[in-house]
């Protein structure tokens, strides 16, 4: 059996497939981290809107270092920077856009992403301290949820299941889910493969995965740019 | 990305007969009159209008029904200076109405932007209005469940727009608008001025772009005070 | 018998002395017509602030004729003015203010007030067209609702009743009504005479008024400037 | 009518043990971190404090619940660099917890300062979170029922204010701020610069005066940010 920690994606192209889904003039709710990544990969000639779930639609990249103002952060307390288009407004008007269905996308990270669209990335149930953020409403908000992931947990569980063993974010609200093998959709409560790395097999992939990988017709290779 | 369209007939254009229309506005501060003279142009019909009011005199809203594109009116003060119009439909049987408590309608709108399929208002508790809503108490007092509303379409009236569809108003005309660009499938705006992008401060916008799909200059709009006054009829 | 449409207070005289009871800072929202009179009569040293539906705070009295700027009106679509703290919003955000709890007090006219403080006055419920406007929200939502009103109808039937017969607008909302005859408190499901004119005597007035009258000593003397 | 107090002490003055308190700020964006040191100075105990986060480092709202003063905190997400002193707090069980999805605490205070006291949510449902909360269905779709947000007071952080408490903010620090004063009793804010009245452009109010009740001069406000880089504790 291959050794998918030698051949899997880095977060850099699993950010990158993600990202040319994402169509020009889209709203987008990228979550704090890993998936924050999908931002830096947008194709030429697109330029998505983010928002932030703090209050601020359209910002900018990362200041310099130095240059921070610590009045200007996005959701996961990083500065970001204005720029022609940026709007600000308060906490209850940003989660009228989510939850009003206004995003066009969110991608999240997840723990456990199930057959059904369930998606489990708040809590591993156990214990610590519980935060959940604006994840809840992310799930149910957006048009489109998709997921960035590595195809499996760092001690090699399956992270795609049949169904979630940890607290739920919410329940059948993830569509696509681009893993460090894989470009996997949820449909009708199945996992259908639409792309995978030509350098796995088909019976590697599904042995990686908790739950069964449908097919229609023969998934297309999964390719993105070597050096990122 | 550019929201902007050339012509107030391009903005209203995809507007199908059987639409659910919100109007921005009340009484004439912030109605958006050029939007609505070009849909009276389009043609569409069997229209039902979300507005506070039912139009005054014979331009824009009351134009509107006075040509028999509205089906069915949901406001909560069809009264003006001159009702002629709404009163005749109505009376004779030509017009639906729902009447909706001005702060219920508000809220059901914003509601509908937001996400929030019902809530709980203590307003119209005990009256005819709230005949067949659900009731519920909350620490001791009765409050009507209300649902969201909706539509196909918001007409909206701004004063500042950039391309990206971030949006100002102007003084009082701000009212609905805001909140039904926030309510529409599409929300199609007039504004008196466009500016480049960068052009609006970020933090004095009212309606970020996210809510708005397409904006339409329309530079010195009509005020439907003025029309009437001159005793305008449209077409 | 007296007749009281010879002794009776004039519109202004009553919104006088409903503006006895604002205190300096007041929020305040007057109804449409008669009510807005109220704004005319604020003691010297007093202060109010007007709320108006139509999204509108701290406004100004209205403009000289021609001066109108019509996209700033009042809820009567009348013009009105900005001055130094004047702030516009939206329509939702006007609401809250109401529904919310944060005027101290609206003032509305009246169809029928009863002895509980169900309040009529949006529809006679004879047919013609319905319009509700603001009314069913001020009188859920300001910390006290007012009604001026004449103390009869204009064929002399009582506005002040043991129950509403017309459409109701609210109940049990009223807290004072400022008659042209009295000033009169709803308590605790009894109409209580606070004032009255001291030209009229409490059968008289008991005789226009279609409830019972308690008095909690004795009604002070209504006494508002003559020459309004 | 002038709601200005002129020292920090004077503006918390009266907030009882037991009360509840609502922080603005997220993270330490708009966090009033002059108004919390003032409480904390102040000695109120036993507060319930409502706030998107959990503290960061040794200053603000982490000094306010490392002194002890806070019995129970209801937030959307307790994490930050620095969570050493809620997380110690949290496992001694020396402060009760309620986790409430952001976008859900956003609309809770906002239901509470708008007068609708519970409201439909999609966000949480078939979630731990939406344990006991009701649940109904509209348009084949379920929801949970959530209950509206209030306090006893709120801090805010401002940009400008003028005497009659109209607000404006800066950037991002917007966020819960103007929620918050709608929500509370009593709203105390901390403006960067307080302007005679007619100093703000009545378009660009964000919070108008009426949500407000008492405005206290802060000039250069701390950012947390920036302090807990510097290991700054307080008191």
């Amino acid at each position: 059996m291959t050794d998918i920690s030698e051949i899997k994606l880095t977060n850099a192209q699993i950010a990158w497939r993600a990202a040319q889904d994402i169509v020009d003039g889209a709203y987008v709710n990228l979550g704090i981290g890993f998936p924050e990544m999908v931002a830096q990969f947008q194709p030429e000639g697109r330029q998505a809107i983010f928002h932030t779930e703090n209050g601020v639609l359209d910002f900018g990249p990362a200041p310099e270092p130095g240059q921070e103002d610590w009045d200007c952060i996005n959701a996961g307390k990083k500065a970001i920077t204005v720029r022609p288009g940026t709007a600000f407004f308060h906490h209850a008007d940003s989660f009228a856009m989510v939850r009003g269905g206004h995003l066009d996308v969110a991608i999240l990270g997840a723990f456990q992403v199930a057959q059904n669209g369930d998606l489990a990335n708040w809590s591993t149930g156990r214990g610590g301290v519980p935060a959940v953020g604006g994840a809840m409403d992310l799930v149910h908000g957006a048009k489109r949820v998709a997921v960035v992931t590595d195809h499996v947990t760092r001690d090699g569980q399956p992270k795609l299941v049949e169904q979630c063993s940890f607290p739920l974010t919410g329940k059948g609200c993830v569509t696509r889910v681009y893993t460090s093998l894989a470009v996997i959709d949820v449909e009708d409560g199945h996992f259908v493969l639409r792309e995978k790395l030509p350098r796995i097999s088909m019976a590697d992939l599904q042995a990686v995965t908790g739950a069964t990988l449908h097919t229609d017709g023969g998934p297309a290779d999964l390719i993105v740019p070597e050096t990122l | 990305m550019d929201k902007t369209i050339s012509s107030l007939a391009g903005a209203v254009a995809d507007i199908p007969d059987g639409a659910s229309v919100m109007i921005g506005g009340f009484g004439g501060s912030g109605a958006p009159l050029e939007l609505i003279h070009a849909l009276i142009d389009q043609g569409a019909r069997d229209l039902t209008v979300i507005n506070n009011n039912a139009g005054n005199g014979h331009v824009g809203l009351a134009a509107l029904i006075e040509q028999g594109r509205v089906r069915r009116l949901i406001c909560s003060f069809p009264r003006s200076a001159d009702p002629t119009v709404f009163n005749d439909f109505y009376k004779a049987g030509k017009i639906e109405l729902e009447i909706v408590p001005q702060g219920t309608l508000a809220e059901r709108i914003r509601a509908g932007g937001a996400g929030i399929p019902a809530f709980y208002t203590p307003t119209s508790y005990g009256t005819d209005l709230a005949e067949g809503k659900p009731v519920e108490e909350f620490e001791g007092h009765a409050y009507i469940q209300e649902r969201w509303l909706k539509a196909d379409y918001a007409l909206v009236k701004a004063e500042c727009a950039d391309p990206h569809g971030n949006l100002t108003y102007r003084m009082a005309a701000r009212n609905f608008n805001p909140i039904m660009a926030m309510a529409a499938r599409r929300s199609i705006v007039q504004a008196s001025r466009i500016v480049p992008l960068g052009g609006i401060d970020p933090e004095h916008v009212v309606t970020p772009g996210i809510f708005v799909d397409a904006v339409v200059e329309v530079t010195n709009p009509a005020q439907e005070e003025v029309l009437n006054r001159e005793g305008a009829v449209y077409p």
